[in-house]
């Protein structure tokens, strides 16, 4: 038998092992460690209350449940205002635009920091990365983004390039790219391809749909009138052919005649074989439909996989394949990108308040959490992906093992990309092109015609920016 | 000095003149009457005492205090309106006692039972108590008419306001009601303010008559002087039925050394020495000639020598009266009459009598007795 | 009526009654389905009804498949918060409309036609073109996000309508009424209180029913000035288009509940709105 | 008042009962003075007015922002005159101006005259008494009591394309699938139809109101007189019911002149611009692109519209008025 004294000797041996150890272990991988283990004087400022606007979006979902670890942490107290995704984005503009600021933090994402950084609303994140007082660059470890997803949020705010350069407005917390989700079920049935080029595309739609009969279509894509219908699956056809939005000089060159042939495809694919009334279709109006089993293909984010392939929300679980997007004429594979970002208000009267929980956030720690128990896909930090518990969640996605995670890892490193160019006005810009788009489906003018009145409608847009930087007078 | 007084009362709707100089003293217990055409400004009158419309000058005095700056609420004024004005969503009951719980009653302090009594007297007195659980749109003009006179006389007030109480009755109803007026007036003893534009209502009733006249007091005086000595050519259009005969625009003319009035008309009036000395004095050159159909007599036979002669244009039986139409040259003069001229026939030539001194002969250009003038 | 006629008659009534309750039936039985049965084509009339949109939009109680867990449901709060701003916002329009009815109906004052327009004029204008500057001046002012702000901003609808409702209204009251109670020993206050209210109450009655219905039914500026402490109803509905899936199913059900209040009242109050909706036409 | 023996001098106690008697009557005076027979319309109007106000100031703000370049994410604003307003009468704004009037006017008029036959027809129904017609008349008010957003997401729901009602039941007629909502050629009637159902209520139950405000005598004699019913109808009922059909006109089109939650939720003013009415496009402009005086313009346009509608709308009821009475 133990002395009492012998007892208290072990125990406190076993303490000091579990010290050593950890040490030791943090030295090599300090950034796997808890918060408590930072360099960072976490209750700083306690007693402080931000403010955090946040877009319905799975994102938020595995963010709230984690708020609580940060007010314990820092004492800071977080209130989150959480709104569907077109409200969100009107209050912020109306908030920001108005100069109120009621949020110190808010989501964004490169499209929207374009404007916000030229309006002057986002904060320049990296003077607080820089200042060592406030954060410990061992234990964020930046680094692990993936460089893609970062420099996406990056901007020097040269109007037609400077991305990846200047100023850090956002921290990537998902990033999402335009696949080709498709029923391999019905593929193997019907005997169709995976198409590599978009007139294979048309075809395999089509047939798809004459296949499936009166209830049953090709193909879904969102339709809406917003610049996120251009955004997703038709920019990242019209940039495998080759094309971009504006010309070096700010005017508008969707009407080319690349540009024309393939939204002639394009068009006609979902004239042909697409849902009836497509510019009702939302993002979540496609998933739906896709999910309840009534389409064969839908060309948009890689990430809904996380909702097909599960039991509980869809009826087609393991029965869809994922592909890269259609490559263009030459061969070229290239897919938007989209990525939802944490960043800072300019108008913050909280700032370093609001940098130290944008660092707990966007931490190893945070986000693994995020990503495991709270099913934040796709992640942006390189490490979350190599973890074992991601790695076996996606394995089974797509036609055939790793398909999900191959295309995912393809994108990031080699066709995936914010496409755009940067503007402020980036989002005028794709919601005038929608209109085109919609006229041409409704065949109320030709694929040139409509392209070309866009044309004059973004042109208007920009104007002020070609004269700002002396293009025109 | 007088229990009420109204010195010089004038208001002005922009440039229009409401009431101009307006004067009047009343007694304790008197009961004067207003007597106007519509419009001549009887209502304004009573809501400026009542304290219900501003007025531009002027003093009223209301048993030795000037109630001028004093609002409607504590004037203790009480007031019967034309259209009754009771309150809809109130028992008549309710209705007449409401006048009990307003703050100042309140503070007064009549007790419970001193109300109950008043109530029960007042309504056995117009004949109401068996109405008082009744709504007022359950209720018949004239039952209406005696609560909003209830309501008014149960408060014993300083003033009572009488705004054409009876107007929208039937005849029969007026003519009963009328009596019943006075008496109750003559039995509170309170100092009444009634207006109306009937003559036989007025002489019925008033124990003065004050004739009102676009906001101007033309007449103030006792039913003889306002029937015998109207002071203005618009008082004779008020009076009677059928009303003042007046035959316009005469020229005084003297024959044989005494005066006689010659109309347009081609008629020829004789006028008594105090008229004629009158006329001459002020050298009016117009005269308007009002005689009432009352003072003309038919005549015939020779028993007086006939003022005009005409032909009967129409008769009308009145009942115990008649008014008898008579065309003189081009003028119709309306005759009261008994009722035996029915046999009558139109056309038929008649002569007509009537004195001297029943003549009121009128100033053309201002319309004022010549007797009245200054 | 002819037997011919009175077959026509009651068909164009079914007609009309069909087209009336259809979508509003449609609402509730999409409530009532279970998310397959939402999606089911062809449509589904006759299903096996179940309750579960409305324990979760009343209750948070959600079915996992075996077993109810609590999740977070704030359709209750915001119904409340529709409930209250709406019987603020019309009592505050009743307050300072009520006296400017008063004065428009009353008296004859320099300008009083002018300040009538006005007043009207502001339905004219679209609400973007207030809003901007409403929320600046909320964010100043902090009555962003506050019941109060709600009720405020609500008055851009409801003061035009109660004054010139109440106005007509007040005009249809005879003046001699009031006059007699003035004579009776009563203030203008005493007046207004014991007699101009009472024989207003039907009028109010209808008027506040409409001004509620129109409160609670206001998206736009509700939108604007609140965020998720202060939200009415109506933009709280948008909210049920999430991310992961359109909830028909829990948005019908509270679709349903959000138009519930205002059809109980006007039921309650029917013949005086019907009343009070042609008095001010007819009157002016 | 009261000696202090002491001294001599005279003291004033404010809490002496005269002295606080005095400053009362001091109050009363000041309160005759201020609330006299001339003052008390306005500061009865007074509270009303403040809300006036506060309602005015930023309306006017944003009238004086729609001849600024107000884009705050070019930059502060400056002063451009009638530049935003000749780019709207020019057409360059994208979409442009002339087509969301033409939307706007459409949507208007379209709903303003079927409303009206509407509504008229279903109160000619419900004038009568019937077995149950009290209930009838309390549903046939239900649409109206539905807030506009929820009655867009209703009927989003029917028009569904693949899954709705609508296209299911058109199935049985022949009808091929329609996008309705996202047809370019049905958007605007589909939008329409869901005003009409939400607000024919109001106009019926207003018109039924006010038949049955209408004197009987006239009808009475027509029926003798043997009069058709299309006779009476036009002759007698439509024009008795002059006064009430401009309220009703007034009402419905300032509100469908300014209908923007409807559209909004319903297409988002899409597809290929077939819904975007001013309102919906001055929200795009402001809300979404920031270029804010763009949008006041389109706003100020918007409310003059609306406000000279409604000048001579008013003007006409106040003479119908007139003529009824007399």
């Amino acid at each position: 038998m133990l002395g009492k004294r012998g007892l208290v000797l072990i125990c406190l041996g076993l303490v000091l092992l579990m010290v050593l150890s950890l040490n030791g272990f943090a030295q090599e991988k300090k950034w796997l460690l808890p918060p408590e283990k930072a360099d960072v004087n976490w209750a700083a400022y306690k007693g402080t209350t931000l403010t955090i606007g946040l877009n319905k979006h799975p994102y938020t979902e595995s963010l709230r449940p984690l708020i609580p670890q940060f007010e314990e942490l820092t004492g800071i107290e977080v209130a989150y205002v959480i709104l569907p995704e077109e409200e969100f984005f009107e209050k912020l503009l109306i908030d920001l635009s108005s100069g109120a600021g009621l949020f110190d933090i808010y989501m964004t994402s490169p499209m929207f920091e374009w404007r916000y950084q030229y309006a002057g609303w986002v904060e320049d994140l990296l003077p607080y990365y820089n200042n060592p007082k406030l954060t410990d660059k061992e234990w964020y470890n930046r680094e692990d983004f993936f460089p893609l997803v970062l420099r996406a949020n990056e901007w020097d705010g040269t109007i037609g390039g400077g991305m990846g350069e200047g100023r850090w407005n956002g921290i990537p917390v998902m990033v999402e790219f335009f696949v080709q989700a498709y029923r391999e079920d019905l593929r193997k049935k019907w005997g169709l391809i995976v198409p590599k080029d978009y007139p294979e595309w048309y075809d395999v739609v089509t047939k798809a749909d004459e296949q499936g009969g009166a209830d049953f279509f090709g193909i879904v894509e969102r339709g809406i009138r917003s610049w996120s219908t251009v955004h997703s699956g038709y920019y990242t056809g019209f940039n495998s052919w080759g094309q971009k939005e504006l010309t070096k000089d700010l005017y508008a060159s969707i009407d080319t005649p690349k540009a024309i042939e393939f939204t002639k495809i394009w068009v006609k694919a979902l004239q042909d074989a697409g849902v009836p009334g497509w510019p009702t279709y939302t993002w979540y109006d496609g998933m739906e439909s896709y999910a309840a089993g009534r389409i064969y293909m839908y060309n948009d984010c890689d990430f809904f996989a996380a909702t097909y392939e599960n039991p509980a929300k869809s009826t087609i679980a393991g029965k869809s394949g994922y592909a890269l997007p259609p490559a263009g004429p030459d061969g070229r594979i290239a897919s938007n990108l989209w990525t939802w970002a944490l960043g800072m208000s300019a108008l913050s009267r909280h700032k370093e308040a609001a940098w130290l929980f944008l660092q707990w956030a966007t931490s190893y720690h945070s986000m693994i959490d995020a990503t495991v128990k709270h099913d934040n896909f796709n992640p942006t930090r390189k490490s979350i992906w190599e973890h074992p518990d991601v790695a076996n969640m996606v394995k089974n996605w797509g036609a055939y093992p790793g398909q999900y995670a191959e295309n995912v890892n393809l994108m990031l490193t080699k066709y995936g990309d914010i496409r755009w160019t940067p503007n402020p006005d980036v989002t005028a810009v794709g919601d005038i092109w929608c209109d085109a788009l919609h006229e041409a489906y409704a065949r109320q003018k030709t694929v040139e015609q409509a392209l070309k009145d866009s044309t004059r409608g973004i042109n208007r847009v920009m104007r002020k920016w070609r004269i700002a930087l002396g293009i025109e007078k | 000095m007088a229990y009420l007084e109204i010195r010089n009362l004038t208001k002005e709707y922009g440039k229009v003149k409401a009431l101009d100089g307006f004067t009047l003293e009343v007694e304790h217990n008197e009961l004067v009457v207003i007597l106007g055409q519509p419009g001549a400004g009887k209502t304004t009158l009573l809501m400026t005492l009542a304290g219900l419309e501003p007025f531009t000058q002027g003093e009223i005095i209301l048993d030795d205090e000037d109630i001028v700056d004093k609002p409607t609420e504590l004037r203790d004024i009480a007031m019967v309106f034309e259209t009754y004005a009771l309150y809809p969503h109130l028992t008549v009951g309710e209705n007449i006692t409401f006048s009990f719980y307003s703050y100042r009653a309140k503070r007064a302090g009549l007790s419970k039972e001193k109300i109950t009594e008043r109530v029960k007297r007042i309504t056995e007195m117009l004949e109401i108590s068996d109405l008082l659980k009744r709504y007022p749109r359950e209720l018949s003009g004239g039952q209406m008419q005696r609560v909003s006179l209830a309501r008014a006389l149960v408060r014993s007030p300083k003033l009572l306001l009488l705004d054409e109480p009876i107007a929208h009755l039937d005849a029969k109803l007026r003519h009963r009601l009328r009596p019943e007026l006075r008496r109750l007036q003559k039995q509170t003893g309170v100092a009444t303010l009634y207006t109306t534009t009937d003559y036989m209502e007025a002489f019925g009733i008033a124990d003065k008559i004050l004739v009102l006249h676009e906001g101007v007091s033309l007449q103030i005086g006792t039913k003889e002087d306002i029937w015998n000595k109207p002071a203005h050519r618009i008082i004779g259009n008020l009076l009677g039925v059928p009303s003042m005969n007046i035959i316009p625009g005469g020229r005084p003319k003297i024959m044989n050394g005494k005066m006689n009035i010659f109309t347009e008309d081609g008629l020829q009036i004789p006028v008594d020495k105090e008229q004629q000395t009158r006329i001459q004095e002020k050298s009016i050159e117009k005269i308007d000639i009002g005689i009432h159909p009352s003072d003309i007599r038919p005549v015939g036979g020779g028993e007086y020598k006939p003022v005009l002669r005409g032909e009967i244009y129409v008769y009308e039986p009145l009942g115990i009266k008649g008014a008898l139409s008579v065309k003189v040259n081009k003028r119709i003069i309306r005759v009261q009459t008994p009722a035996r001229y029915e046999q009558r026939k139109v056309g038929e030539k008649i002569d007509l009598y009537f004195k001297e001194t029943d003549t009121h002969l009128f100033d053309s250009k201002s319309g004022l007795n010549i007797l009245f003038m200054r | 009526m002819s037997r011919n006629k009175k077959i026509l008659y009651t068909i164009a009534i079914v007609i009309v009654m069909i087209w009336t309750c259809f979508p509003i039936g449609w609402m509730v039985l999409t409530s009532l389905k279970s998310p397959p049965d939402v999606y089911a084509y062809p449509p589904k009339i006759i299903f096996k009804p179940i309750l579960d949109n409305w324990l979760n939009v009343l209750l948070g109680q959600e079915w996992t498949g075996t077993a109810y867990i609590t999740v977070h449901t704030d359709i209750p709060r915001y119904f409340m918060n529709s409930f209250l701003i709406a019987c603020g916002a019309t009592l505050i329009a009743f307050l300072l409309g009520l006296p400017a009815a008063y004065s428009l109906a009353r008296y004859k004052f320099f300008g009083k036609e002018n300040f009538a327009f006005t007043l009207l004029s502001f339905r004219f204008a679209p609400g973007l073109i207030v809003i901007f500057g409403i929320y600046q001046l909320y964010q100043r002012t902090g009555l962003f996000d506050t019941h109060f702000g709600v009720m405020a901003v609500h008055q851009l609808l409801l003061l035009p309508f109660v004054v010139w409702m109440m106005r007509s209204y007040i005009a249809a009251i005879p003046i001699d009424i009031e006059r007699a109670a003035r004579v009776d020993g009563y203030s203008w206050l005493g007046v207004f209180t014991k007699v101009t209210l009472p024989l207003l109450k039907p009028a109010l009655a209808a008027s506040a029913v409409i001004a509620f219905i129109y409160s609670w039914n206001e998206f736009l500026l509700g939108y604007v000035v609140t965020g998720p402490n202060a939200r009415p109803m109506t933009p709280a509905l948008l909210g049920f288009i999430s991310y992961e899936r359109v909830l028909w199913g829990q948005m019908a059900a509270a679709a349903v509940l959000g138009m519930l209040p205002s059809i109980v009242l006007s039921l309650f109050v029917q013949r005086y709105v019907v009343a009070g909706l042609s008095f001010g036409a007819v009157k002016g | 008042m009261h000696k202090n023996k002491n001294n001599g001098h005279t003291e004033v106690s404010i809490f002496f009962p005269e002295a606080v008697a005095k400053i009362g009557s001091c109050l009363v005076r000041a309160k005759r003075r201020i609330v006299t027979r001339k003052t008390i319309p306005y500061l009865l109007y007074f509270p009303a007015f403040i809300a006036t106000v506060g309602i005015l100031y930023p309306f006017f703000r944003s009238v004086v922002l729609s001849f600024y370049e107000y884009n705050p994410t070019y930059g502060p604003a400056y002063f451009i005159g009638v530049q935003n307003y000749i780019d709207l009468f020019q057409g360059v704004t994208s979409p442009s101006f002339w087509l969301s009037l033409r939307v706007t006017l459409i949507y208007a008029f379209a709903n303003i005259s079927i409303q009206l036959i509407l509504g008229l027809g279903i109160a000619l129904l419900l004038v009568r008494t019937f077995a149950g017609y009290r209930i009838v008349r309390a549903v046939v008010l239900f649409p109206f009591m539905i807030p506009p957003i929820i009655e867009a997401m209703m009927w989003k729901l029917m028009y569904e394309p693949v899954t709705g009602i609508i296209n299911y039941i058109g199935s049985f007629l022949g009808m091929p699938r329609i996008g309705w909502l996202g047809d370019a050629a049905w958007a605007l009637p589909s939008v329409i139809v869901i005003d009409v159902h939400n607000f024919t209520p109001f106009v019926a139950i207003i018109l039924l109101a006010g038949l049955q405000s209408l004197p009987k005598r006239p009808f009475e004699a027509a029926q003798v007189d043997g009069a058709s019913s299309w006779f009476i109808l036009k002759n007698l009922t439509f024009p008795l019911l002059k006064p009430v059909l401009y309220v009703v006109l007034l009402f419905r089109m300032i509100e469908s002149l300014i209908m923007f939650d409807m559209i909004y939720a319903a297409t988002h003013g899409g597809p290929a611009n077939a819904t975007m009415s001013i309102h919906v496009n001055a929200y795009y402009h402001g809300m979404r692109w920031t270029m804010f005086g763009t949008s006041f313009a389109f706003l100020v346009i918007l409310w003059a519209m609306v406000f000279s509608g409604s000048f001579f709308i008013i003007r006409a009821w106040r003479k119908a008025l007139e003529a009824r009475m007399v």
